[in-house]
């Protein structure tokens, strides 16, 4: 119970966290980390929410949610990135 | 999974598609050709699932074999079915214009892997029957969005879509939290069930208002309700041509419609009226703002975008009358109107888009003031605007002047009649903007000698315009059908 | 089959109006037709048929060959035609159609001047005798003022037909005062057939008139009639219009007001003493004013307008005195008419003869001695000497004199009669001591001259009994002797009179008249420059402000909203506020949860529902 | 005959135009022929077929077109004896006006482009006159606002432009407020079809507030193209569009439009008894009457010929409104009447300015001295037309007079009398100097453009025969007025029926 508060807890603090880091940050890499931080907090919500006691099997769908997000998180980050680059390139060249 | 799934339309507006995206990525050389293949098929299929839902109403499909608690379900009803209906038709406009519209190879086969993307994306996002897989679709929506927006490679255009893809993470991240809650709160993710459970439960009021929030908190942001449309004009006016249609007419569409599911289907105990007028507020906002916005815009395609803002706003001022009107057949109307305007924007903006790109292609540039020739040169773009810009202005015989009729009409008898001071200000100042473009179009320039110039680009402009005009404003009781609502609601 | 003459008689002109005008629709406009049509030749017009002289032929024939009474219904044509031949339009046929005859051959073969504007002058011509002849016929209200309206407006294009200062002056005043009488008319015939139900007046069926009515139409036909002080444009038009203008607009035009009061008015029916009355004494003041100011006239064309004037005046008195004693109207009435057609007759001779005096024949020719004679003869008639027209026109009238309640009534209508006398001796006088310029070519106008004269010397054995012929003797001697003595003052003492002539101008209320209209524009411009100025300068703002909302932009307003700390802030903001409002308006279904649901959202009971709802899980 | 035409005629008559003004746009610029024959097909198939619906609303035919745009929301076409009568004076006007147009752009650009947007404009003229209902009504009245535009800004100047845009600030206003007006009273009353005699009267008193607040949004936005002042702004400017089509705007489309939207809502929508019990009437009154003498006095200073003209229609229109505001059949007639009385008049007016302008560069009512020599056919015809606009029996103009006049006093409201005679003395003050200039001046030794056509006429055959058989009209129209098949006629038949005589 104490655990799985705890780990639901800390979701939440993660995300609060990493919304006020992206807001307030005005770097693109740490806006990025700042949201996969966020998205670190909600997957962590999503495996608190998973735990159904001691011996008995984890829900298996928040599982499938999670890894389906940090697919899709790692592909936006890469989107991020690149398009970051491309900036920097650009600038560099003007 | 079994064959029959595999010809299922439902299925088969997703996997077209998707199987196109992965084919042009494959084979890049025959991208054109291969996308518009599969635009044809996609909208083909598109349509024959409208007619199926048309005639026999919702359908569903589950995937995954499992139990509908947890499957990964399919679902399409009638306000999913206008839309999807609408994106692909307009999409099949887009293919086409698209096929002749980019000069650089690059591009251009970076453009039909990332579209057909995005279509799918769409296509699953109005057909999901489950919030997690909205999650996934309205992801892989903005990040695909994003992608097509920086095409141009130019500078502005980079830093507008990088600017956008974080707007959008940031919203689907929220929106991933509220499910989150959900689960916690309902244990299921079916639409259906989910529905039920919040209508059967009302002790769990206080957390479904927290979920409402973070879902609808997240997805305006993608909606770019006023003030949070700060990311859409930029990033829509530095975008390719066939793109910004794309994001202008569909996209922002996509999360509007989440959040209508939302509000209506899912959350209805939960919402009232405070919050509705919240939102119809801001959205009023939107429509006077971003109206006055794009009368003063330099730019024709900044004008484009900012008109979005406040069609957009127009969609919010529905919440209220909803809430204030009891089921029946006034309620319906209302209802049909919404998606009315919605559709209607779709395809009026698509059609805008699309003239706007020719024009800029022609002249080199897009400042509106330095237009005439351009406009005088293009007599059928000009008109393709002419007719896309009364439906954005709401002039007969449009959708939209249908939607904005109703939507007064029930505005004066739930005694808001404050919206019809909102609307009559939009619709002026609609006109203003869109005329300013068009006065350009009556210069002491040279005349052309044909009415069409460049047959692939001008026609699917002119028909999505001419849809957008002629067949929604003259005959949209189809819609009611499709929709399955009470005809012939009226007071 | 006669009856179709009534509609034949009006439109006859009408149709010759078109070869009359003489315009060429056809003819090589590209080389340079502007310069041989700018240019107005002087003489004689080229030949061609008198299309004037022939207008007036059918309306001849027709006083003689349809009989009294007849109608010709045509109840499609305008607004419902009915035309009709009584007593009185045939006598006011007959001396119109004749006068117009006259006129018409002194125009075809002598009228000179700008001739490049001849076909302008004769279709004009034209249009105001068809207007003249169809409100004679016309029984319908709506005939009479179209007629009415017709005459009235191509007589103005008569009146400045040789485009002088005076004559454009003149047209102004005629116009303005005929437009604001036909104005009162149509005011008058609508409040008529409104009152009466009847679009066919004549006396029977327009008893029950309202005074406002009646006002209406004494005063929108008074103007016509000149009746005082509506008169002004008389003396100003008579002498600006070309002679046969000046001899119909006399003769024929200014006799139709009295038409139409016999049509429009209860004549006969009913006994109006108050409108009677007024209306004599405004004959009678008509008279007083109109006298005297023609005396003192220059110009022989005044002298014979302010005439008219004061015989209209006349006419007046009489119909205001039938009016009083309706038993009186068969006498009045007739009389009226009669007087009418032989002051039309008489007037349009002396006009002509003006024309005459100045162009036929050289100076102390035996041709301008026996134009002076005629004149003389013409003069005589007008004022009413025994033995001619006048004489016996006006002994018709005496029962309706006598019958006035206005004992002094004899001796005003005498000291008339010698005022009328003075003012012919003045106008012989004027025309004595014109030089004429002798021009060739007026045989036509002579014999169309000759035929006034035989009618008006036949004139009383026509239609005067033979105790008539002598009358009225007492007043002309009277006003002979005067002339007489003045005349020989005059040529003995020209310095003494000398002061008298042109004392007053013609149109003599004008001249007061004038600086009131001067000052009124003045101040008008004044008071509507500064009006305008103010509206300008407001306007200038209103597009100032304007520009300064909706012009070109300035600057990216929305940068600052693109900053992420502040679109964040509002979007959290939004957020928070989203949420308040929805647990604020929670439905009130289960009021026992409804006090915690405003509170933050209390994690423990979450986690308490989620477990009841998978039993599976144990909580130790 | 065993095809029924009942419901397919109005919807046809509208088609008649719409589709060969589609078509236009896509010929070719230099296509002159294939225009032409689109143009005047067109034109000509729609006098034949409104000759055909006449003949049936005269035996008592119905003929309605309804399509369901949306549930509750119905297009309704609807030929009654009103319709008819804006229907025949815009199409008869609109073949006229299309063959004036042909020879007066015959030397332009764009016209494939014009043309396009002139048929579009006549079938939503028709429309608007057709329109069974006020949705109809509002559907086709912001059509015609689109479809003119363009018309205005042909010419591409800036001034064309500016007056362009101006018009459209006003109009596109307008609309708005009729459309609130109309979906304001829709919610009231539900769908409901426009009924002689008025369908709103049975409505209780505590709605009567309601009404009259809906009234007056109707009235001002039917006012802005009826050019009732203070609305009227809009008029003057839009002078610059070329003569063909301000005679569309003044006599034959926008204005009428306008006129004809008030004599609807005030005699199919409230019921003209029922107007008068709300006290409606007295609005329109005075607005009416303000509007003749203010249109006239502001004519009086202008010099420009089409700007004066501009401000005789702003003065003229209102006879129609004024017609509606007097209670009782015989204004009605006026104001009916006069709906066509003043198209016919005013079209004959501007297409002699255009002649003017066309053939000796006259632009400006002091240029005209004597053009009545050097261009006689057109200045008589411009004689008749304004004639006719001052009164004078027995032009046209003065069976409206006559009526109006009459069925002002009828109704015991004599100061109508005033109001008419102010009219006629200020129309007189501007329209007979100009008769006097172009008859009674001499030539000037030369016209700064002139310009010589190949004929023997005064100006090319299209130019010149169009007035020439619009006077005739106005002539006809006034002589004829008691004949069975007049203006006049028809307009005692609409009055007869919307007053149940």
């Amino acid at each position: 119970m104490t655990a799985q508060f705890l780990y639901g807890g800390a979701g939440l603090i993660l995300f609060v966290l990493g919304l006020w880091s992206f807001l307030v940050h005005a770097p693109l890499l740490r806006k990025l980390i700042a949201l996969n931080i966020m998205g670190g907090g909600v997957f962590h919500v999503l495996i608190a929410v998973a735990y159904r006691g001691d011996g008995v099997p984890p829900d298996p769908v928040p599982h499938a949610l999670v890894l389906t997000g940090i697919v899709v998180a790692v592909s936006a980050t890469a989107l991020g990135l690149v398009l970051g680059a491309r900036m920097q390139a650009g600038e560099r060249e003007g | 999974m079994h064959l029959d799934l595999l010809t299922d339309p439902l299925v088969l507006c997703i996997m077209l598609p998707l199987l196109g995206a992965v084919l042009t990525a494959a084979l890049p050389r025959r991208a054109v050709l291969l996308g518009s293949l599969m635009a044809v098929a996609t909208s083909a299929a598109a349509v024959t699932l409208t007619i199926l839902v048309w005639q026999s109403g919702t359908l569903r499909v589950a995937l995954g074999g499992w139990d509908q608690k947890l499957a990964i379900s399919l679902r399409a009803d009638g306000l999913a079915t206008a839309l999807v209906v609408m994106a692909n038709i307009v999409g099949l406009g887009i293919s086409v214009y698209a096929s002749g519209y980019f000069r650089d190879p690059e591009r251009m086969r970076a453009f039909w892997p990332l579209w057909l993307l995005l279509w799918a994306a769409l296509n699953g996002l109005f057909l999901a029957g489950d919030l997690f897989n909205l999650y996934v679709m309205l992801e892989l929506l903005g990040i695909a969005a994003a992608a097509l927006g920086a095409l141009t490679g130019s500078r502005d255009a980079i830093a507008a879509n990088l600017r956008y893809l974080l707007v959008g993470l940031l919203g689907s991240i929220t929106y991933l939290l509220g499910v989150a809650l959900l689960y916690t709160a309902h244990g299921t993710l079916d639409l259906d069930l989910v529905a039920a459970s919040i209508a059967a439960d009302d002790e769990l009021f206080a957390v479904n208002a927290a979920t409402l929030v973070l879902m609808v908190a997240g997805l305006a942001l993608k909606a770019a309700l006023f003030p949070l449309h700060f990311w859409l004009p930029p990033a829509h006016a530095n975008a390719p041509a066939p793109v910004s249609a794309a994001l202008s007419a569909l996209v922002v569409k996509a999360a509007f419609y989440l959040i209508l599911r939302l509000w209506l289907d899912l959350f209805a105990p939960v919402t009232g009226m405070a919050a509705a007028m919240l939102l119809a507020l801001l959205g009023a906002a939107a429509v006077v703002w971003g109206s006055w916005r794009a009368l003063r815009a330099e730019r024709l395609k900044l004008l484009a975008a900012y008109s979005t803002v406040a069609q957009i706003g127009y969609l919010f001022l529905f919440l209220p009358l909803l809430a204030a009107t009891p089921a029946g057949p006034v309620r319906d109307s209302l209802l049909a109107a919404l998606v009315l305007m919605a559709v209607t924007h779709g395809f009026a903006k698509a059609g805008f888009f699309l003239a706007t790109g020719l024009v800029q292609t022609n002249a080199g540039h897009d400042r509106i003031d330095d237009l005439g020739g351009t406009a005088q040169r293009l007599p059928a773009t000009t008109f393709a605007i002419a007719l896309s810009g009364s439906a954005l202005i709401g002039l007969p015989p449009s959708g939209s002047f249908i939607g904005k009729w109703l939507l007064m009409q029930c505005a004066i008898e739930t005694g808001q009649w404050w919206w019809v001071i909102v609307v009559t200000t939009g619709t002026l100042l609609a006109a203003a903007y869109v005329f300013r473009v068009l006065s350009r179009a009556f210069g002491l320039e040279p005349t052309p000698l044909r009415f069409i110039t460049d047959a692939r680009a001008e026609i699917p402009a002119l028909l999505l315009a001419l849809v957008s005009v002629a067949v929604l404003g003259l005959a949209s009781g189809p819609l009611w059908t499709l929709l399955g609502l009470q005809a012939g609601g009226d007071a | 089959m006669s009856a179709w003459l009534l509609l034949v008689l009006w439109v006859w002109p009408l149709v010759l109006s078109l070869p009359a005008s003489r315009v060429r629709f056809r003819q090589d406009w590209a080389v340079g037709a502007t310069a041989s049509v700018a240019k107005p030749v002087l003489g004689p017009r080229r030949s061609a048929l008198p299309w004037v002289a022939l207008g007036p032929l059918p309306a001849l024939v027709a006083v003689l060959a349809v009989p009294l009474g007849t109608e010709l219904a045509m109840p499609w044509l305008f607004l419902g035609t009915q035309l009709g031949l009584d007593a009185t339009a045939r006598v006011y046929l007959g001396f119109t159609a004749l006068l117009w005859l006259a006129a018409g051959l002194y125009t075809a073969y002598g009228e000179r001047g700008a001739s490049g504007h001849a076909g302008r002058f004769d279709a004009l011509f034209l249009l105001a005798m068809t207007g003249n002849l169809w409100l004679i016929v016309a029984q319908d209200l709506f005939g009479f003022y179209a007629g009415f309206a017709m005459m009235s407006i191509a007589s103005y294009g008569l009146v400045i037909h040789d485009g002088s200062t005076s004559a454009l002056r003149a047209g102004k005043v005629y116009l303005v005062m005929a437009l604001v009488g036909e104005v009162a008319v149509f005011a008058g015939l609508v409040l008529l057939a409104s009152e009466t139900g009847t679009t066919l007046p004549e006396p029977a069926s327009v008893r029950d008139l309202s005074g406002l009515t009646i006002a209406l139409l004494l005063l929108g036909l008074g103007v016509k009639a000149g009746m005082i002080p509506l008169h002004l444009w008389l003396p100003l038009a008579h002498p600006a219009a070309p002679v046969p203008a000046s001899a119909v607009l006399s003769g024929t035009m200014i006799k139709v007001a009295l038409l139409g009061w016999l049509r429009f008015l209860p004549v006969g029916e009913l006994a109006l003493p108050d409108w009677g009355h007024n209306l004599a004494l405004a004959g009678l003041a008509t008279m007083a004013l109109a006298l005297p100011v023609g005396i003192v006239q220059r110009d022989a064309k005044v002298i014979l307008a302010y005439s008219s004037v004061a015989k209209m005046g006349f006419l007046m008195l009489i119909l205001g005195l039938t009016l009083v004693q309706p038993a009186l109207a068969p006498v009045g009435v007739a009389g009226i008419a009669l007087y009418a057609a032989q002051h039309g007759l008489a007037k349009g001779g002396l006009f002509l003869g003006v024309g005459l005096r100045k162009h036929a024949g050289a100076p102390g020719s035996l041709a301008q001695a026996l134009i002076l004679g005629v004149l003389v003869f013409f003069a005589l008639a007008l004022a009413g000497a025994p033995f001619t027209s006048g004489a016996v026109a006006k002994y018709n009238l005496k029962p309706v004199l006598d019958a006035a309640e206005w004992t002094w009534l004899g001796g005003a209508v005498a000291a008339s009669a010698a005022g009328t006398t003075l003012l012919m001796a003045r106008f012989l006088w004027v025309m004595v001591r014109t030089e004429p310029h002798e021009e060739s070519g007026w045989t036509w106008p002579l014999a169309a001259w000759g035929l006034l004269l035989v009618l008006v010397a036949l004139f009383p054995f026509a239609f005067g009994k033979p105790a008539s012929w002598a009358t009225n003797a007492g007043p002309i001697g009277l006003g002979v002797g005067i002339a007489a003595a003045v005349a020989l003052l005059a040529a003995t003492r020209p310095k003494l009179l000398a002061p008298f002539i042109g004392l007053v101008s013609p149109g003599d209320l004008l001249a007061l008249l004038a600086p009131l209209l001067d000052a009124f524009r003045q101040s008008g411009t004044t008071l509507l420059d500064d009006l305008g100025q103010a509206w300008s300068r407001l306007q200038a703002l209103g597009a100032a402000g304007f520009e300064r909302v909706f012009g070109t932009p300035v600057g990216d307003v929305e940068r600052g909203l693109r900053q992420w700390s502040l679109a964040g802030a509002l979007w959290v903001g939004i957020s928070a506020l989203l949420l308040i409002l929805l647990l604020a308006s929670r439905p009130l279904v289960a009021p026992d949860t409804g006090a915690d649901a405003a509170a933050p959202v209390p994690t423990s009971t979450l986690l308490r529902k989620f477990r009841d709802r998978i039993p599976s899980l144990s909580l130790s | 005959m065993s095809l029924d035409l009942g419901p397919l005629l109005p919807g046809a008559i509208v088609l008649s135009s719409m589709l060969p003004g589609v078509l236009i746009f896509l010929v070719d610029e230099e296509s002159h022929l294939l225009r032409t024959l689109l143009n005047l097909f067109g034109a000509v198939l729609k006098l034949v077929l409104v000759g055909v619906m006449i003949w049936g609303v005269w035996r008592g035919e119905v003929f309605e077109s309804r399509l369901d745009i949306a549930p509750g929301l119905e297009l309704v076409l609807h030929a009654d004896a009103l319709s008819v009568l804006f229907v025949s004076l815009s199409t008869v006007l609109w073949l006229i006006t299309t063959v004036y147009a042909i020879g007066y752009l015959e030397y332009s650009v764009n016209r494939s482009r014009f043309f396009g947007f002139f048929s579009l404009c006549v079938s939503a003229t028709v429309g608007i006159a057709l329109a069974g209902n006020l949705l109809t009504f509002v559907i086709f009245y912001e059509i015609l606002t689109l479809a003119t535009y363009p018309l205005v800004a042909h010419r591409g100047t800036p001034e064309a432009t500016r007056g362009a845009k101006i018009y459209l600030a006003y109009t596109l206003s307008g609309g708005l407020l009729l459309l609130v007006g109309a979906v304001w009273l829709r919610t009231l009353t539900g769908p409901v079809d426009f009924l002689a005699g008025g369908v709103l009267s049975g409505m209780p008193a505590s709605m009567h507030g309601e009404l009259v607040a809906i009234f007056v949004l109707l009235l001002a936005g039917l006012g802005v193209k009826a050019a009732l002042v203070p609305l009227h702004g809009w008029l003057p400017q839009s002078m610059v569009a070329p003569a063909p089509v301000s005679a569309l705007l003044h006599a034959v489309a926008v204005v009428k439009a306008g006129a004809f939207g008030i004599l609807r809502v005030v005699f199919d929508v409230y019921g003209v008894e029922f107007a008068a019990e709300l006290g409606l009437l007295a609005i329109l009154a005075a607005l009416a009457s303000l509007t003749i003498l203010y249109g006239s006095v502001l004519a009086l200073t202008q010099d420009g010929l089409k700007k004066r003209l501009a401000f005789s229609t702003v003065s003229q229109v209102s006879y129609i409104a004024l017609g509606a505001s007097l209670l009782g059949p015989i204004a009605t007639v006026g104001g009916m009447v006069h709906l066509v009385h003043q198209g016919i008049m005013k079209i004959t007016l501007f297409l002699c300015a255009g002649n003017y302008a066309e053939t000796l560069g006259v632009h400006k009512v002091s240029q005209m001295d004597g053009v009545g020599r050097r261009m006689p056919l057109t200045t008589l015809a411009f004689s008749v037309g304004a004639l006719g606009m001052i009164g004078i029996p027995p032009i046209a103009g003065f069976v409206s007079k006559w009526y109006l006049g009459l069925g002002g006093v009828t109704a015991g409201q004599h100061w109508v009398l005033l109001v008419l005679a102010a009219s006629t003395l200020l129309n007189a003050g501007y329209f007979l100097p100009i008769l006097y200039r172009a008859w009674f001046r001499p030539l000037p030794a030369a016209w700064e453009n002139e310009h010589r056509f190949q004929t023997r006429f005064e100006t090319m055959g299209a130019l010149l025969w169009p007035p020439v058989i619009t006077a005739v009209l106005c002539l006809l129209a006034g002589l004829f007025a008691a004949a069975p098949v007049s203006p006049l006629q028809w307009a005692q038949l609409i009055a007869r029926r919307e007053y149940g005589l």
